[in-house]
């Protein structure tokens, strides 16, 4: 049953890799959807199997099924198994489900595209590598899916290839990811070191590492613990995989660029799914983070200044795809930051939310970019709600979820993460409470961008026009709605983003406004989820997790909150209504400076070092064309050895003769005990 | 005179044990003829050559059952030893023998070159091998290996009118003979410390530190002396840093089949060797520290050899001189297994990488056209549009050589860092783990290359020769098998450590 | 009678003369007698092992490193041959078309 | 007097080995080789391997060095190239050469003699003895050896009949055009 869902988008990705060319649009749509809607509908098969199994000790319901042994070499085993529990059941609903829809609504937005085949190929394979990576039953399978959704994730980013940016942009997320699943796989080697195997549940004559790290005791809040090689040290090396896959700082600078590929890529791989495969990580291996204290906290850091950072830069953008990839990026930092704050539920109930309403929001992008014919600037819209209807509205209402709108799903996920912050028993001090304040201004700021890039879209004066005179070779008819193979996609995920938030509505917040008998399904994620996660235990020092059971400070904090979003939606709406353009940036001033800050600091730098230093410095006509920076470190190094590599066989015959006598040196001189 | 006598009678002739190698050189024999023959045709050669490796491959499987019951057959005065890591290492050359006849086919046929000559030298340089990994005595790891590598001589400056082949030929006849003065050398000596020239014999004096031949302790500086030189002459034979030098000038102007042969079999034959001397013999706890000596100075040189073979690599524009240096690091992650004593992981590693490589090089030969005359990274431009299938291909083999997990290269990766993280050698793990996530992205270069480069002027290429294209599908085939279910192949080398135990 | 060292050191003097042959001589022809030098001395050692050890292998291998010494300086000077051919010389150093 | 001997015979050697080094006419090289050759072979003599002794003579300085001599003969080069050697190797040849030596020197300074009881091995018969008992397996081996010899040398040196790559380039594109004129002229008849 769970092979089913896995190898049923393989199945396609074949079938349209090896005979793709040669079918119709039409077939190849079918045969693409088919494959992912056989996958959907048994993930909520199994899903509602999984809900009748008997829970096993440790309280955790679970599906274990073990095709064959991949590895037998002396004691160590892994196998070819796929694990259903709740955290891998919730996440292959929304994963297969929102890549339905999106598999659906690509067949309209690809339609007339030269490589049809190819590009749903690439999809399909991309489901076969994201359901392997959540429901791979070890670590191993884990690392498989990983570093295949890193693959297709490259070729489709790249598939515009005809166009350098595409080239350029792929490669850039491959070697990013490359540096993120570096950090995995010694993290890996690490477990397995430490457990003697890499499995996640336990098995017929094995306690599986998963379980031994929840038995071990909690590791002191130090910085030598880092590198001590416990517990902290795989977390920290597991979480700089996380950065690399999820973008998060310093390793986020891919996603932006990956906007390259076509947008139902973005709404699937780098908003709804893959990059929310380093949050599934750390949930998944809480075990492991719950007993690393310090490891938690630089995870919530990382993740609230990611947050806020990609907020703000989001504020500066006029591309509307780099608009939402930035806002990806700042709701991921939120996950994290949930992650850190030890509310693992919480983040992972936003992974959730985030995957309906930021999937909405992409394909609506993709939509008013199918409708303006390619157009992504947002100066060049604006008016479009008069010939956008759907998409307007819909997106209307992913926004206002992302926004935090009181009762819609975002309000719920994210009002969650914060109160869990701010009541965090693992943050040191009262460094939770700092930390809610930056995700509170976040909260605003997200508000602010969002609403910006509603009105710059679709309201006011109708910008695209005066734009098609001034560029001549643009088309002189009106945008149109898209077809509804779009726009049905659309709708439903607009209804997902309404309703998705009731199942995981705060408890506190229930008492007040929900039925009593309701409260079943108001806060059954949380219930569901409850036993994957193991107890945390309060670090000392904390100031903060005293407030867990205030539940007066709890609907302040909602309160507040709340108001927040509002305050935010209203200003945004107010300021860009009435100058959609000139103002923006006088009253983004500010932000444009953070901006050009953050371009200063970081970019700019590695950029400066790279072309003067390592380039020029470098002959050119040699390593041009090596991958990037980092590449190009390496072929420095490379010419150095290079040097021997004269040419003459005599030189060759010499170094022989040195390498023998250093050998034959440290034989005799060395050697002996 | 009596002893001499005695040593005679305990001759024992026993053609069983060495049938694979009987019948190559049969069919070597016969190809050669055939060859000579007015009018040679080329699809009976081939078939010759295809029925001798296939038959060879056949006597080699009906050994595998009689050895398992009786650990190992000793034949000719323990000159051979058949046992299962003999076995594992004739199939691999027999499979990799086969393919190289295979991809060779196209491209003789195209330069009009002696076909009969070329698959004999191939089959007679398999027998060297065979010899080299089923090898019970010095002479005949020295015999083996003379056969191996004059043959690879011969190939590389196949050639003639091509002065790259010839050059090629040149530089590793040079440069090879003189790392076989250094085996040999080295042989001498432990020959002398030791007092006998048996593997068995070897090891025994090394363990019960007592001179076969003159009852006193065995000697311990000489013993250093012929292990390191021994060492010496095998880095060479495997391309270790710092004795790879040659491997990319050769492996760049050596007709591309007769690369494919020398970056797998004759390494994987090198490497067999080594096993068979210096695991096997140079047994950690004896001969005063021979085996820390060893295992020390090899991870050294395989930390180097990883280092150096991938940070090359990510210049090269050409396509066979990158994959020179992959598999110069390659060499390095195989050492890695070696230093842990670790056979079943080493032959692993090398049936994988083996299996991948001959691929890539299959392809190689057929994209580098009449006389590799095409073989810059530059030349793949476009093939992701006029040629999807073997673009396709190349990336599968590419990404197995990167070590990409589902793929044969990372089981093999995977297997060996585990068995030198076991033993202790973290160091050359971390390293071998780095240097494979750098080695990425020169196996990206060839990818971006081919599908997001545009079109280049001519795309005017031959059709797929079938020879290759068997070879293609059974190394992609292999590729994803090992990637994905070693399992069966994992329990019989599991098998196979215990009567390798038992053969101590 | 003569000790068994010094038919050893000798060995190792004339091996070392070859090695460095390998990489002052330009002319390939005489490269190749370099390595047979080495080859020579190796046999030295192995004759006085033998014989020192009374003990029959070290000759036996000395048989059959004249035999891979005959075949070597076949392929070796059919190759030179080849190589002169198409460049008209046997310079070493001239042989530097494959490099970097 | 054996120590004399042994002393005359390897200073003629090692001299005999530097001139093959040194000697910039690469005839006289072959000779000075021919003289090692013929000092080993006396060593040889000296350690009671008459057989080997004679082998060397025949084989070594009878058959290999006359096939080495005959190459340079006929290849016509007399002089090693006369221009000077642009790296200066020389003078690497000191310290390499020096440190190898004394490497293989110290690991072979302290050994010991060893006197085996048993009468002298390396005569005609107990050779012939141990070639066709335990060596019978390399004896056979060296067969394949040498016929893989013979062929390699035979390929790698015959005469050409090779047409050169751009010719069969030129060959193969005008049996395309002819092919592809024929088709035509196929359909324009159809």
């Amino acid at each position: 049953m769970l092979s089913v869902i896995v190898f049923a988008p393989l199945v396609g990705a074949i079938v349209l890799g090896l005979f793709g060319r040669r079918l119709t649009e039409k077939i190849i749509a079918v045969i693409a959807c088919s494959s992912v809607l056989v996958s959907t509908l048994a993930a909520f098969y199994a899903f509602w199997r999984l809900l009748s199994v008997k829970p096993a000790e440790d309280g955790v319901r679970r599906i274990n099924e073990t095709l064959f042994t991949w590895i037998a070499a002396g004691s160590f085993s892994v196998d070819f198994g796929f694990l259903l529990d709740p955290l891998s059941g919730v996440m292959i609903l929304f994963v297969t489900g929102v890549g339905f829809l999106i598999h659906v609504f690509a067949t309209g937005y690809m339609h007339g595209d030269s490589g049809f085949y190819r590009f749903f190929a690439y999809m399909n394979l991309f489901m076969f590598m994201m359901l392997v990576l959540v429901l791979g039953d070890n670590f191993l399978m884990m690392f498989v899916g990983w570093e295949g959704v890193g693959l297709c994730s490259y070729l489709l980013i790249g598939y515009y290839f005809l166009e350098k940016f595409a080239g350029d942009a792929a490669k850039k997320a491959f070697v990013v990811n490359r540096i993120g699943d570096f950090g995995l796989a010694l993290g890996v080697m690490l477990i397995f070191l430490k457990f003697g195997n890499v499995s996640f549940v336990d098995k017929a004559n094995m306690v599986s590492a998963l379980s031994q790290a929840a038995k071990m005791p909690v590791e002191p809040f130090s910085g030598s613990i880092l590198f001590a090689g416990g517990l902290t040290t795989i977390a920290a090396l597991l979480f700089i995989g996380a950065t690399g896959k999820s973008a998060q700082i310093p390793l986020f600078v891919w996603l932006p660029d990956a906007m390259a590929g076509p947008t139902p890529v973005s709404a699937l791989i780098h908003a709804a799914t893959m990059v929310t495969a380093g949050v599934y990580m750390i949930a998944r291996t809480n075990a492991i983070f719950a007993k690393a204290p310090l490891a938690l906290t630089i995870v919530a850091i990382v993740g609230a200044l990611t947050a806020v950072v990609a907020a703000t830069i989001g504020l500066a953008q006029w591309d509307i795809k780099k608009v939402l990839a930035y806002s990806t990026v700042s709701q991921l930092g939120y996950m994290f930051l949930a992650c850190g704050a030890g509310a693992f539920a919480a983040g992972f109930f936003h992974v959730v939310t985030h995957a309906f309403f930021k999937a909405l929001l992409f394909l609506g992008s993709g939509s008013v970019i199918h409708a303006m014919h390619h157009e992504q600037d947002m100066r060049r819209m604006g008016g479009l709600q008069k010939y956008l209807k759907t998409t307007f509205i819909t997106m209307a209402i992913g926004t206002l979820a992302i926004s935090g709108f009181p009762l819609l799903s975002g309000f719920f996920s994210k009002d969650e993460i914060l109160w869990k912050v701010r009541s965090s028993p693992v943050l040191p001090g009262s460094l939770g409470t700092l930390l809610w304040l930056i995700g509170l201004a976040t909260a605003a700021v997200t508000a602010i961008y969002m609403t910006r890039m509603m009105v710059v879209t679709f309201l006011g004066e109708e910008r695209f026009r005066k734009a098609s005179d001034t560029h001549g070779e643009h088309h002189e008819h009106e945008p149109h709605e898209s077809p509804p193979v779009m726009t049905v996609p659309l709708v439903v995920l607009a209804f997902l983003s309404v309703v998705g938030g009731f199942v995981g509505i705060p408890e506190a917040l229930a008492e007040k406004i929900v039925p009593h008998s309701l409260h079943g399904v108001t806060h059954s994620f949380y219930h569901f989820l409850d036993p994957v996660f193991i107890k945390l235990s309060t670090t000392p020092g904390n100031l903060t997790g005293a407030l867990a059971a205030d539940h007066g400070a709890e609907l302040v904090s909602t309160l507040l909150s709340t108001l927040v979003a509002l305050i935010a939606i209203g200003v945004g709406y107010a300021v860009f209504s009435k100058q959609p353009l000139l103002t923006m940036p006088k009253i983004l001033e500010n932000k444009y400076y953070v901006d050009e800050l953050y371009d200063a600091v970081i970019v700019n730098p590695v950029k400066w070092t790279s072309k003067w230093i390592l380039w020029k410095v470098m002959d050119v006509g040699i390593v041009d064309g090596t991958v990037n920076g980092l590449a190009r470190l390496l072929g420095w190094f490379s010419i150095g050895i290079r040097e021997f590599q004269v040419g003459f066989t005599r030189a060759y015959a010499i170094f022989l003769l040195i390498g023998a006598l250093t050998v034959v040196g440290y034989f005799l001189y060395f050697g002996r005990l | 005179m009596m002893t001499l006598l005695l040593q005679t009678s305990v001759l024992d002739i026993n053609y069983v044990a060495i049938w694979p190698m009987i019948i190559l050189s049969i069919s070597g024999i016969a190809v050669l003829l055939f060859g000579i023959a007015k009018d040679p045709v080329h699809r009976d050669m081939s078939m010759i050559g295809i029925v001798g490796f296939v038959l060879a491959g056949v006597a080699t499987g009906r050994l595998w059952l009689p050895v398992k019951t009786v650990g190992q057959i000793r034949a000719f005065s323990n000159m051979v030893i058949i046992d299962h890591f003999s076995l594992y290492f004739f199939f691999i050359f027999i499979i990799i023998g086969l393919l190289t006849l295979l991809i060779s086919a196209s491209f003789l046929e195209a330069e009009r070159l002696p076909v009969g000559e070329f698959y004999s030298l191939v089959m007679f340089a398999v027998v060297g091998m065979m010899l080299m990994a089923a090898a019970g005595h010095l002479v005949m790891i020295f015999l083996g290996l003379e056969i191996a590598s004059i043959s690879t001589y011969a190939l590389a400056g196949y050639r003639r009118n091509d002065l790259r082949s010839n050059e090629s030929a040149i530089k590793y006849f040079v440069l090879g003979s003189a790392a076989t003065a250094f085996l040999l050398y080295g042989m001498a000596l432990i020959y002398g410390a030791t007092g006998s020239a048996e593997l068995e014999g070897i090891r025994t004096a090394i363990i019960d530190n007592v001179n076969a031949a003159t009852k006193q302790p065995v000697h311990t500086e000489l013993l250093f002396l012929g292990a390191a030189m021994m060492l010496v002459g095998f880095s060479f034979k495997v391309s270790a840093v710092p004795f790879h030098l040659w491997t990319p000038d050769v492996y760049e102007g050596a007709p591309s089949s007769v690369t494919a042969f020398m970056a797998t079999a004759s390494k994987a034959a090198a490497f067999a060797a080594f096993l068979r001397v210096f695991v096997f013999c140079f047994v950690p706890g004896y001969g005063q520290g021979l085996h820390s000596a060893w295992t020390t100075s090899l991870e050294t040189i395989a930390i180097l050899t990883m280092i150096a073979g991938n940070i090359a690599a990510l210049t090269q524009h050409n396509f066979k001189r990158m994959l020179a240096y992959s598999s110069i690091a390659h060499a390095g992650y195989a050492l890695v297994g070696l230093i842990a004593d670790d056979w079943q992981a080493v032959a692993f590693y090398l049936l994988t990488y083996s299996i991948t490589n001959i691929g890539a090089f299959g392809l190689i030969t057929y994209l580098a056209g009449r006389g590799d005359r095409e073989t810059e990274i530059d030349d793949l431009a476009g093939l992701g549009f006029n040629n999807l299938g073997v673009s396709i291909a190349m990336l599968i083999l590419l990404l197995s050589l990167a070590g990409i997990p589902l793929t044969a290269g990372f089981m093999g990766k995977f297997i060996v860092f585990k068995a030198a993280w076991q033993k202790g050698f973290h160091v050359a793990v971390i390293v071998a783990v780095v240097t494979s996530a750098v080695s990425v992205y020169y196996y990206l270069r060839p990818m971006v290359i081919m599908f997001f480069r545009e079109l280049k002027v001519e795309p005017k290429r031959l059709p797929l020769p079938t020879g290759v294209l068997v070879t293609v599908v059974l190394s992609i085939l292999g590729t994803f098998y090992l990637g994905v279910m070693p399992g069966r192949l994992f329990q019989a080398m599991e098998n196979a450590k215990v009567s390798f135990v038992q053969s101590r | 009678m003569v000790p068994l060292s010094w038919y050893l050191v000798l060995s190792a003097v004339l091996f070392t003369l070859g090695a460095v042959g390998l990489f002052v001589k330009r002319n390939i022809i005489s490269i190749f007698m370099c390595i047979e030098l080495m080859l020579n001395a190796v046999n030295l050692s192995l004759v006085a092992f033998s014989s020192f050890l009374k003990h029959l292998d070290g000759q036996l291998f000395v048989f059959m490193v004249m035999v891979v010494a005959a075949a070597e300086a076949g392929v070796g000077l059919a190759l030179i041959i080849s190589v002169f051919r198409n460049r008209e010389s046997v310079d070493i150093d001239k042989l530097n078309l494959l490099k970097m | 007097m054996e120590k004399v001997l042994f002393l005359i015979l390897a200073g003629i050697s090692v001299a005999a080995a530097i001139n093959v080094i040194f000697q910039r006419n690469t005839l006289y090289s072959a000779f000075s080789l021919i003289a090692v050759f013929g000092c080993l072979a006396a060593l040889y003599v000296m350690l009671q391997a008459q057989l080997i002794a004679a082998l060397q003579i025949i084989v070594y300085a009878g058959a290999i060095m006359v096939l080495f001599v005959f190459v340079i003969m006929l290849l016509n080069i007399r002089q090693e190239e006369e221009q000077k050697d642009r790296y200066h190797l020389y003078y690497l040849s000191l310290p390499i050469g020096v440190l190898l030596a004394l490497e293989v020197y110290y690991g072979l300074s302290n050994i010991q003699d060893v006197s085996v009881p048993g009468a002298a091995v390396g005569n005609a018969e107990s050779l012939g003895q141990g070639l066709f008992s335990t060596y019978l397996l390399p004896f056979e081996v060296t067969s394949i050896l040498i016929l893989l010899a013979i062929v390699g040398a035979v390929v790698l040196a015959r005469k050409e009949r090779d047409i050169p790559l751009e010719m069969l380039d030129a060959l193969e594109a005008e049996q395309a055009k002819n092919k592809q004129s024929g088709k035509s002229e196929g359909k324009e008849n159809n």
